[in-house]
């Protein structure tokens, strides 16, 4: 007679020895990746409030022509922070607060395989963020965009230490990213539960293993460029100052071969979310598991060949803009792939309309409408059109906000019950779905429009132009209905957390491991494991079980 | 996880020296700020720090096999070796900074100091590790033979060398040839 | 005519690169729309045809159709290996290599302001471009401190400018007219009011102006324009901007030698007139925020004087 | 008048080493034809048919493209062809040898292929390599040294991968990483000579003696920065194209194989289920 064991080091894991009452004291001094997780997760809330802020500050300030609202210099520190929050405080976080938590109870560990690491990844990060936005009371906070171009990152272009700032604060923030991806590589490769080879990995994990991978090799790029930067700044080095030799350019590619398979990284994770999503309330399994997972492969290793394209605009020749054409385009099929593999998913299931689904489902839509567009930007000629005008803008947003930020969307309303315990309202999610979506494509999609137009991104202000007024003016709008429609979204985190109905291990009767512990998971996840047979291990146990009942 | 670890690092490296390519074939160049550089001493010094990787295999080796006491004296022989190769590079970035060489003078001093520094910043790491393990080692707490943090450290320590050798060649070793 | 006559959209072409890139565009709008109403029409579908219903059995559970993945990645990468190909063409007829040609026009991205050359001729301007319709230019682009970017929607493709480099731009604009458009890379604080505005002309206008232009300034012989003359040599505008055929010969602003011509001042952000000047000059800070220029404290009179100056130079 | 197309210029060195591997191939197998013969001539066949053509005479004097798809067709198309010929049953034992080698080893594949790459690029070797003017016969003995290990390194780069004894091949995921960093050391030599000066090469800066430069530089319109930038970007997007495609087949064979399955009874969990 065999059984199951769960996998462990072989000392016994810090988390499991502490002690489980909740004080403050406690949650800072965890090393439980689930408490970690939760963290990680409301680091991610905390910065949403200040990046969501600083948003609708600049929504303000553009809703009219002209307008006298926020002076240049504080505009441009706000959408640089707005930018830089977004992207390294707010989705990354909450990417690997998904992942930490989850991880381990998908494969069946009960940590990650370096618990202390893990916690010290979480606050060297935090503390990176923290410094970013010192910045504003140190003088002043960055103001040259979130992708910092040189020379205007240089002091003779911007003289407050913001820079500096944003140099250190995204060390650090990388420092934890990295760090937090090789915790969770070592724990996906070494920490499975028996019998789960690779081939059996829910796609969500599959999908946190090719991100980790991305960030181990995209960060360094950024962590050379932001050195150089921070020596540029400090010890009057001439990396990037033309004047002296250095070469703007430079910092173009090295910070592009970073931000593209930043994108990248921050989209796969939300892609294994969905798959994981889809397959729940279609009630099937993922269509084409091997072309998901290939898929995503592909995009990982195709994302460290298209950074150019960043750069159509620049003038390195267009025998250089032909290949990197080639290869941005291509990147859209394993995309493409993804996206009909879900429909193929639902096609034939039996739908569950519950919130996540639905979060799913506008995902297919918003993200196909930041994919096309992304797809425009590889055509050399198009993008040459409307690079850094308002289009990039309603571009990246969909990418961003309607791909990521739905796919986590869609994960948070699966996987709150299973985080809390309790049952998600889901007449108020809808509420909130639909005032969401509503308001996030008010606000973006007609800034494709005003691209269109002609009105560059990053102004502080515009003309009186036919058009623009009545247009930014909408978006505006759009924009409080989207700030308006996180607040719902947080009451409604609170209230359900107070007065919902308990949740029971399995509420939505799912197909992966984490659904056969209870919610929410004790200290020590697993004492015992099921068989697995295959990605869907908690749903052939229970067909088995039915089965067996039929048999006897 | 320390492949891992090695792994960032090396396309941090990368990214680096691609760098320097970049301004080494770029107009803005100084390629006379080259002569200051001193090949001899500092291969010198390099070969010391290869020869650190060896005596590092041998600590290794004597660990796996439970000889501590020789693990003591290969362990101290590579921190020796380690710690001349960085009195070797302070030696030559104290002449260079006595001959008003300095990071802001020119490209090629900014990308030669940078790539240069962040590597000696890597063995200094190296050296910490090391010597962390030569102290629990001295005070007895490091002589069950199963621990991988050796082999870790001996991993990293072995990549740092083998950046110092790609670093090397790039930096001294080809303008001198090509000159 | 202060409003530029063209509506600005790059889906309203003034140029040939202008319309090829169209051309391209509405390509691709086509080939996207398909995708799109193709995802949006199988999800409404779906959502309508298999909605669970109570106590549904569990579906079939289907995992794979080689068939269909095939068609997935096929179908795709035959509409990529299309619009590559349109890619490349459109790409190479839009910008073909240059040769050493002499641009016909020199434009120089500074924070925050256009200065414009003509080279071959002593033509220096700022902001306003005026160029010859019907004829093939070569723009050359080049930045002085930051990098700026070039786009008039309507001429189709944009060019950044880099501090150290030089990047050129064929254009051939379809009919005479004002067309408008803005500096597109953020450049720092007054990105927003680097505005763009080109002024084509038929060849004979654009050449007339071209004589008019290359002229030096007219000598200040009137009584009311000699202060206002000694005042801008005094308070050391002379510094930073020229006034050709004067001792004004700075290279920091934007050459002065026939401001009045101009139809608006700021790049091309407000009207040329005296009253917008005169506020201009008093606080540049005020109208302008992190502009280069400081202010004078000049008393009224002689900003009065100073204004009707420059007013003078046609 | 001769246009550059129909510049077939007999090439002593492909010849020979075109006898040498078919000789070593009847060598190996005592003189029969095993499985998979096909393609082993095949390689061979058309690294011949490739040194001969107009292509390898453009690549030698005028453009560093040509040359770069020459290199590349050499190392990753005729060395896997001829790999995948190479029979896996021989009289003596060689070649289940190297196998072992390569199985404990397979790093030294992937250094013969992307190190000999590196080698060849460095400016003063390239120029070294390649004849200055036509020599009797087209024999040049760097120049056949360079064929010989450019192919021999396509060769054992492909080992790990495709070597003929299946079970000595490395795992797909291990292979998966081995294409994924070859592709990233075959970026940057692209990088390098994407970005680099058009100088970088004299070789091609010779005496145009046979005067197809103009053809070139004015019908076809590549200059010389132009040409090198091809070059680059062809050892950088299609050679990686290449091994990414190796790495989703690798993949695919590996998720799509079937595993053993787990014969587990009187699970806990599976009880409480029941």
């Amino acid at each position: 007679m065999e059984t199951v064991n769960v996998p462990e080091p072989e000392e016994s894991l810090p988390s499991t020895s502490i002690s489980n009452d909740q004080g403050l004291l406690q949650w800072i001094s965890t090393v439980d990746h689930k408490q970690i997780g939760i963290l990680y997760l409301l680091m991610s809330v905390l910065f949403l409030l200040l990046g969501g802020v600083a948003a609708l500050l600049i929504r303000v300030q553009l809703s009219v022509p002209n307008n006298n609202f926020l002076s240049p210099e504080m505009y441009n520190q706000l959408f640089t922070m707005h930018g830089t929050t977004m992207v390294f405080l707010v989705m990354t976080p909450a990417i690997l607060g998904f992942s930490v938590y989850f991880v381990p109870l998908m494969i069946g560990a009960n940590d990650l395989a370096f618990p202390r690491m893990n916690a010290f990844s979480l606050w060297i990060g935090l503390f990176g963020g923290m410094l970013l936005y010192f910045s504003f009371l140190a003088g002043g906070a960055p103001d040259a965009g979130w992708f910092n171009y040189a020379p205007l990152n240089q002091r003779a272009y911007s003289q407050s230490s913001g820079i500096d700032y944003y140099c250190i604060g995204l060390l650090l923030v990388g420092i934890g990213t990295v760090g937090t991806s090789i915790n969770l590589i070592v724990t996906i490769i070494y920490y499975r539960a028996k019998g789960m080879s690779l081939r059996k990995l829910p796609v969500f994990v599959w999908m946190i293993l090719i991100n980790s991978f991305l960030i181990v090799a995209a960060f360094p790029p950024l962590n050379a460029a932001l050195s150089m930067l921070l020596l540029d700044r400090q010890l009057q080095t001439h990396f990037f100052n033309n004047t002296s030799g250095g070469s703007p350019i430079v910092w173009q590619h090295l910070f592009w071969s970073f931000g593209h398979p930043e994108v990248y990284i921050l989209i796969l994770p939300s892609f294994g979310i969905l798959s994981e999503v889809f397959q729940v309330y279609s009630r099937k399994p993922i269509f084409g598991y091997s072309f998901i997972v290939g898929s995503g492969i592909a995009i990982a290793l195709l994302a460290f060949g298209v950074w150019v394209h960043h750069m159509f605009a620049v003038g390195l020749g267009l025998t250089v803009y032909s290949y990197f054409a080639a290869s941005s385009m291509l990147i859209g099929v394993p995309t493409g792939v993804k996206v009909f593999n879900w429909l193929g998913t639902m096609w034939g299931g039996s739908l569950r309309f519950t919130t996540s689904m639905l979060f799913a489902m506008a995902f297919l839509v918003e993200f196909t409408i930041g994919g096309l567009s992304g797809v425009a930007f590889a055509i050399v000629p198009i993008d040459w059109q409307l690079t850094d005008s308002y289009f990039v803008v309603a571009h990246l947003h969909y990418v961003f906000v309607g791909g990521s930020l739905f796919g986590l969307m869609a994960g948070l309303f699966y996987w709150y019950p299973k985080m809390s315990g309790k049952m998600i309202s889901e007449k108020l999610g809808k509420w909130f779905f639909w005032l969401f979506v509503i308001g996030f494509n008010m606000t973006f999609f007609i800034q494709h429009i005003l691209g269109i137009k002609g009105m560059p991104r990053r102004v502080y202000t515009y003309p009186d132009l036919p058009g623009y007024t009545w247009m930014n003016m909408l978006s505006t709008i759009g924009g409080f209905l989207m700030s308006l429609s996180f607040l719902l979204l947080f009451y409604i985190l609170h209230k359900s957390y107070k007065i919902g109905k308990p949740a029971g291990n399995d509420p939505w009767d799912a197909y992966t491991l984490e659904w056969t512990v209870s919610s929410p998971p004790k200290i020590r996840n697993f004492t015992e494991l099921p068989p697995i047979y295959s990605y869907r291990a908690f749903r052939d146990l229970k067909e088995n079980a039915k089965n067996n009942k039929h048999g006897k | 996880m320390m492949r891992l670890v090695i792994a960032t690092e090396a396309i941090l490296f990368i990214s680096l020296m691609i760098t320097y390519v970049y301004f080494d074939l770029s107009v803005g160049f100084t390629k006379q700020s080259i002569n200051y550089l001193d090949i001899k001493s500092t291969g010198i010094f390099s070969v010391l720090l290869f020869s650190s990787s060896f005596t590092l295999v041998q600590a290794e080796k004597n660990y796996s096999e439970g000889k501590i006491k020789k693990l003591k004296i290969w362990l101290f022989a590579t921190i020796v070796l380690g710690s001349v190769f960085l009195f070797g590079q302070a030696k030559e970035y104290f002449k260079l900074l006595n001959n008003h060489f300095n990071i802001s003078l020119d490209v090629f001093s900014t990308n030669f100091f940078t790539l240069t520094g962040f590597h000696a910043f890597h063995v200094i790491i190296g050296l910490i590790l090391l010597i962390i393990v030569f102290i629990l080692t001295l005070a007895g707490d490091f002589d069950r033979p199963n621990s991988t943090a050796l082999s870790s450290i001996g991993m990293y320590w072995h990549f740092v060398d083998i950046v110092w050798i790609l670093v090397f060649t790039l930096v001294y070793v080809l303008p001198y040839l090509l000159k | 005519m202060f409003k530029p006559v063209m509506d600005i959209s790059i889906f309203n072409p003034q140029s040939e690169s202008g319309w090829r890139l169209y051309h391209l565009d509405i390509y691709f709008i086509i080939a996207s729309s398909f995708i799109l109403l193709l995802v949006i029409g199988l999800l409404i579908y779906i959502a309508l045809k298999f909605r669970a219903k109570p106590n549904d059995a569990e579906p079939k559970q289907i995992k794979n159709n080689k068939l269909i993945e095939a068609l997935m990645i096929g179908i795709p990468f035959i509409m990529v290996s299309f619009f590559f190909y349109l890619t490349i063409k459109t790409m190479k007829e839009t910008e073909p290599i240059t040769h050493n040609e002499t641009p016909t026009v020199e434009i120089n991205g500074r924070q925050w302001w256009w200065q414009v050359s003509y080279p071959g001729t002593s033509v220096v301007t700022a902001n306003e471009i005026h160029l010859p319709a019907n004829k093939k230019v070569l723009l050359k682009l080049t930045a002085s401190d930051v990098i700026h970017d070039w786009w008039v929607p309507s001429f189709g493709p944009k060019m950044d400018m880099i501090p150290g480099l030089v990047n050129y731009l064929w254009l051939k604009i379809d009919k005479p007219g004002i067309y408008e458009g803005a500096c597109s890379e953020f450049c720092g604080k007054q990105h927003s009011k680097m505005r763009i505005r080109v002024i084509a002309q038929t060849q004979e206008n654009y050449q007339k102006w071209l004589t008019e232009n290359a002229k030096t300034a007219n000598i200040a012989i009137d009584s009311s324009l000699i202060k206002g003359a000694a005042i801008f040599q005094k308070a050391s505008c002379a510094g930073c901007h020229q006034i050709r055929g004067t001792m004004a010969n700075g290279n920091v602003g934007p050459d002065l030698t026939h401001l009045a011509s101009r139809q608006t001042i700021l790049s091309g952000t407000v009207k040329n007139t005296t009253e917008n000047l005169y506020r201009f000059i008093d606080n540049p800070n005020k109208i302008k925020p992190g502009v280069n220029m400081p202010r004078f404290f000049l008393q009224q009179d002689s900003l009065k004087a100073l204004v009707t100056y420059l007013h003078s130079l046609k | 008048m001769e246009t550059i197309f129909s510049q077939w210029k007999f090439n002593l060195g492909a010849s020979l080493l075109f006898i040498l591997l078919i000789t070593f191939y009847f060598y190996l197998t005592k003189g029969k034809l095993k499985m998979g013969a096909a393609f082993y001539f095949f390689g061979c066949f058309l690294m011949l048919v490739l040194s001969l053509s107009p292509l390898h005479f453009i690549g030698m004097h005028y453009l560093l493209s040509a040359y770069m798809v020459m290199h590349i067709l050499l190392l990753l198309i005729c060395g896997p062809f001829i790999l995948m010929g190479i029979p896996k049953e021989t009289p003596n034992t060689s070649i289940k040898k190297t196998s072992v080698f390569f199985f404990n080893y397979p790093w030294m594949g992937w250094l013969a292929g992307i190190g000999l790459m590196w080698f060849w690029h460095i400016p003063k070797i390239f120029d070294a390599a390649f004849p200055k003017s036509q020599s009797l016969f087209g024999f040049y003995p760097l120049a056949f040294l360079h064929m010989l290990t450019l192919l021999l390194a396509g060769i054992f780069f492909a080992w790990p991968i495709l070597g003929p004894h299946k079970e000595l091949r490395a795992h797909p995921l291990v292979g998966l990483v081995y294409l994924a960093s070859a592709c990233v050391g075959c970026s940057i030599l692209g990088l390098f000579l994407t970005f680099a000066p058009p100088t970088l090469y004299h070789h091609y800066f010779m005496a145009d003696t046979f005067g197809f430069a103009s053809t070139i530089k004015h019908n076809w319109g590549i200059d010389r920065a132009m040409d090198q930038q091809m070059a680059g970007l062809m050892m950088w997007v299609p050679c990686c194209f290449i091994y990414l495609s190796g790495c989703m087949m690798l993949f695919f064979k590996y998720i799509n194989a079937k595993e053993k399955p787990i014969v587990i009874e009187n699970n806990k969990l599976e009880r409480r289920y029941s």
